[in-house]
């Protein structure tokens, strides 16, 4: 195990961040069963969040680990898997389950839903449907960050298949020729939808391109949250230090099928047994044990975040739906929500 | 004869064109697991992975490469998943594939038939929830079809295919698991549509999904003793002129009902070719001109039901 | 007030909203010197490559970027060269810029305007002809503009910055040397038709450069003894339906002249709402169903000229 | 200069086919003059030539060095910048400029022009419009190669400014992945219409991004016909044994503005004096003349290649123009072109 810079209370506070991310996502399959849609099956209309949903379960490291470095006024954009780095980026869990559950006190007020979760109040600019999409917008971010010389960077989650759209490539050579403040972060849960990405995927990965483009990258475990943020914490000071954009690539796996109601038959058991065994949370409360924290003090934090989340689902459920209105709101102002 | 629902009924299809037809390939993403709605279950073990093509995650390049496939004696099955990814494709359908044959004056064709599916479908919210189809009638050098029934895609696969031309082929989310008869022997040719219910007061064009909720709805008007005709068009391009004309003539009174967006919608076309042949009252319901949103709520109120439907055709009929 | 061609007038547009909000910026390929039309010269010396930004050839990324501009404070007028590379970043335009405030509950907001110039023009063929401007006014979440004279470009882009939302701008490229009178003061709403020429026989709505065509179609109408009123829309969403209402219940016969193929082209839409107000007789003359080609015949098969307009009028007038 | 294996004979054909690019696009530049369309202009209705006219122009020894190890077999896809290529796979001189004239005679019966010059009975399928847009094409068409188990490859040539487009990126991608017979040929002739294409391209350019794909890539002297034939043989030679995918990078310049009515001004017009010192028909002349052949015999060359052309002109000048009813013809089968 790599040896960390950060302090114990880093790391309990890390640990806290990916258990309350751990939490959500539990609560929000929980909440999902028999209601989201996909793989030939139609969203039951009892089950109180409905639509994809794309759990981050087993990815909790990357989001931790990279977000525990950035401040509100720092930009990022995500991908339809975007829970985690959106708690991890500071946004009202509570509001983000009240999304999930289509209620009007989401932040999306119940329009977007999982797939386009967001908080622009800590500059989390949205989760996206389109895989690599947000990509460019975070360049774009990024250069508008440089024009009003603000004091800030970008920050954009894709994952490993993202990779391989025209998009990210682009946003490489765009980043690196005006030299923007921006980190890439390719989660790779070694996984796209049903695919194995590694079949689809020539080359070096993620880091081989960006340097291709001139651009400075990292590969780290992605499951070993104390090596993601060490490694985030290097990259982010370089490019808060003006030397220009910087990639990660964070190892990690998908614990659970495509969207939550994949039963991912497609792959070997054997498989997501043995990426169990590199549980981000277990290493990480291995590594708290090991700086000499107690299993009770380890256990609290898991159990205050599975409570938080409870209570947000039962405040998600109470919370009132979306008036009609909102079908035909914030759209545009001129020429705003007609039939016709 | 057998029963089996849309998806079942499309892959069996192109089943049957890829054993009459060594050039039929298919590619896109997770086709290899019977893409992500099962619409090419069981294809992979039949027809292995050089004619199952799972495709990394590059729709430019998916389309591009069928493009460059199919001037090369190969014709591609093109899966772009939902209709909204197809827009990180779209010079290569608008630009490369649809005026390919033109603009090198005949020297090459491009039969590929680009499926993608269309329509909302369970609370998948503003990007997966849109019905794109009049802007592929607006493109010169595109056939563009979009079945409702199983038998339907069964057959206008095989035409697709057999047409030659480059197909936009919009299958809707929501019928994935009808189920119906599907013969395999049955023809459906290219323009000419299907009259789903005769009537004599007014006449419903529709298709897709709508169209099978605008036979719920003549179900209903029914019983307030309104007989509509509806027609489901199935095809787009080109549209079946002779069949609405003849239905128009008839029943003095058109309603034209589609789930995409109304405004700019393809439904205009049938509508203003109706008025400029000043042959019937013409009314339109599309789905208004906003986004579609997650929540059930949001999601239902812009949806086109047989009730709006129902309405819609009162208010045209002045009952 | 100056003289000053269309072109000329969008860059003067732009360097005084430059001048005015240090928010706004510009980007796209060569704008640096001056684009390829000359409708950015000039303004990289006065503001500097920060704001006149030279970009790679990269048009997915330009609008993707400009959405994160957009997003964070700035207010990017995005340059696509020409409708036909837009196509490479509909996804961008459509999923992202057009749907963002809604998707996100109001969270943000994409004040971006895309220009994207249309038309046919100097033998550019099939892949540098098109007017696809209907599939935009089908977009939600989009304002639709396309002026026709220097004026208009020069008001229409003032009011693209000011109105907040994403706008589909659209010049056309036979326009950029068409020179007129602009009064910088005067002020264009968005949704505001402009009625070129008055009369009471026929109404022909138009926009772009079909509409100077139609007031020299009118022009020879005259000569026939037909007075056509002749209204230039300029924004086709939303789309000055109180304008054209008030003529057509004035002259009871209505033609919607376009460029853009007519099938499924947006003239269809204004004539599928006249013909649901049963308000007037309505034609349509937009460009035949097929792509642009580059012989100098060819590509004047193909247009929508003042005599067939002429024709097309007589023909809707029976005379 | 590189030591060549290549033999007195083939740098003479090297040379020929060079000259006739140069004769061609002299001339066709000379056709346009007035008439081509660009830079604010409109075309005048008097010149033969009319529409955006790219001129390959300085650029002969990439079309030529590579196209000679094709067979007609093998297929090709260009840019807007295309002539050279479409006449070094083997297309017929005299039905090009037919096109160019916008002639019923011409290969796409008038229909495409100059963008659209193409010929498939020789498999080059297309010169094309939008930047990149061939690349993926190209790549279809080598799948297609080894779907059919063909004995061909493919090649695409694109711009130094394509690199930078998303479909150029997925297609490095897809080629490996799929282990394609296809070769890559950036034709880098430092520019994208009027921008310094190095201010615009970070990192190691094609070749670099080409590696990072897991893609051997050469990068080679584009003005020395020599050079690129040689490094052009040895690719091919490793895609036709089944090798997979193969970069070639050629430096090279371009000569004449971005379209032939574009006058430049916007470049150093030192670095054109300094380029025209490295113009590839003087270099392989020096190589002519250094294995013994005669200078008359090299201009004689030249001067055929000069009349080729001319008679080229001729007969297109006087060829007939196309029906209108091409207008209206080869655009689909079912719905065909109809008014509405
Ligand atoms: C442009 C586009 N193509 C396809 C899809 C469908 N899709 C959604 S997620 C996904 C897999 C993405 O894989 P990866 O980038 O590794 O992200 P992960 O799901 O593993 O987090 C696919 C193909 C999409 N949303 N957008
Ligand atoms: C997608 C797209 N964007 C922009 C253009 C306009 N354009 C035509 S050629 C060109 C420059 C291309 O540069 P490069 O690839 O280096 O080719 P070169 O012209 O130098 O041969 C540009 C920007 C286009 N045709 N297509
Ligand atoms: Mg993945
Ligand atoms: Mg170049």
């Amino acid at each position: 195990m790599k040896q960390s810079n950060i302090t114990s209370p880093g790391l309990l506070e890390l640990y806290r961040a990916m258990c309350r991310i751990r939490a959500f996502e539990d609560a929000a399959e929980e909440a999902s069963r028999g209601g989201v849609a996909a793989f030939g099956q139609t969203a039951g209309s009892q089950a109180n969040v409905r639509g994809p949903l794309h759990l981050s379960t087993g990815q909790e490291a990357v989001a931790a680990g990279v977000c525990a470095h950035l401040k509100p006024a720092d930009y990022l954009t995500s991908t339809h898997r975007g829970h985690g780095h959106t708690l991890a980026k500071g946004a009202d869990l509570e509001r983000m389950m009240h999304e999930l559950f289509g209620k009007a006190s989401g932040f999306c007020g119940g329009r977007g839903g999982s797939m386009h979760i967001a908080d622009f109040s800590v500059g989390m600019l949205g989760a996206n449907g389109v895989v690599a999409a947000g990509v460019p917008i975070a360049v774009g971010a990024a250069q508008s960050i440089k024009i009003r010389k603000a004091d800030a960077i970008a920050v954009t989650f894709f994952g490993d298949g993202a990779i391989n759209r025209g998009p990210f490539a682009e946003s490489l050579n765009w980043a690196a020729a005006f030299q923007l403040p921006i980190l890439f972060v390719c989660e790779d849960n070694q996984w796209s939808a049903t695919t194995k990405t590694g079949t689809m995927s020539a080359g070096g990965g993620a880091a081989a391109r960006a340097r291709a483009h001139g651009i400075e990258a990292e590969e780290v475990d992605g499951n070993d949250v104390v090596a993601v943020s060490e490694t985030a914490r290097q990259l982010i000071a370089d490019i808060r230090a003006g030397k220009g954009p910087r990639l990660l690539h964070a190892r990690t796996y998908r614990f659970k099928g495509h969207v939550s109601v994949d039963p991912a038959i497609y792959r070997d058991p054997a498989e997501l047994e043995a990426a169990l065994k590199s549980d981000p949370l277990l290493i990480a409360a291995e590594q708290l044990r090991a700086q000499g924290i107690e299993q009770t003090q380890i256990d609290a934090v898991m159990q205050q975040a599975r409570d938080e989340v409870a209570a947000a689902v039962r405040s998600a459920l109470a919370a009132p739906w979306p008036a009609k209105d909102a079908a035909w709101s914030e759209i545009q102002d001129t020429g705003a929500g007609q039939w016709q | 004869m057998a029963v089996m629902n849309y998806a079942a009924a499309a892959a069996a299809s192109l089943k049957a064109a890829m054993q009459a037809d060594a050039s039929v390939v298919a590619l896109g993403e997770d086709l290899g697991r019977g893409g992500i709605f099962g619409q090419y279950r069981g294809l992979l073990e039949d027809f292995g992975p050089e004619r199952i093509i799972d495709t990394p995650i590059s729709e430019a390049t998916i389309v591009g490469a069928a493009v460059g496939m199919a001037l090369t004696g190969l014709k591609p099955v093109v899966e772009m998943r939902v209709i909204d990814f197809a827009l990180c494709a779209m010079d290569e359908i608008v630009n490369q594939a649809a005026k390919n044959r033109f603009m090198f004056g005949g020297q090459g064709r491009v039969p590929a038939v680009i499926r993608m599916p269309i329509g909302i479908w369970s609370a998948s919210a503003a990007q997966h929830s849109q019905s794109l189809e009049s802007w592929f009638a607006h493109v010169p050098g595109l056939v563009v079809l979009a079945p409702s029934t199983p038998q339907d895609n069964y057959s206008l696969l095989q035409a697709a295919l057999q047409c030659g031309d480059p197909v936009a082929y919009f299958e809707h989310k929501e019928l994935w698991a009808t189920e119906g008869e599907v013969d395999a022997t049955q023809r459906v040719d290219i323009g000419r549509a299907r009259i789903l219910r005769e009537g004599r007061d007014l006449t419903i064009v529709s298709w897709s999904k709508a169209a099978i909720w605008s036979a719920e709805a003549a179900a209903q008007l029914a019983n307030h003793g309104i007989e509509a005709e509806v027609i489901d068009l199935r095809t787009l391009w080109p549209w079946d002129r002779e069949t609405v004309f003849t239905s128009a003539r008839k029943t003095g009174c058109v309603l034209i009902v589609h789930e995409a967006v109304q405004v700019a919608g393809f439904g205009a076309e049938i509508a203003a070719t109706l008025a400029e042949e000043g042959m019937a009252k013409v009314a339109r319901l599309g789905g208004p001109r906003v986004p579609v949103g997650y929540a059930p709520l949001l999601e239902a109120e812009v949806r086109v039901t047989p009730d709006r439907i129902v309405a819609k055709a009162k208010a045209l009929l002045g009952r």
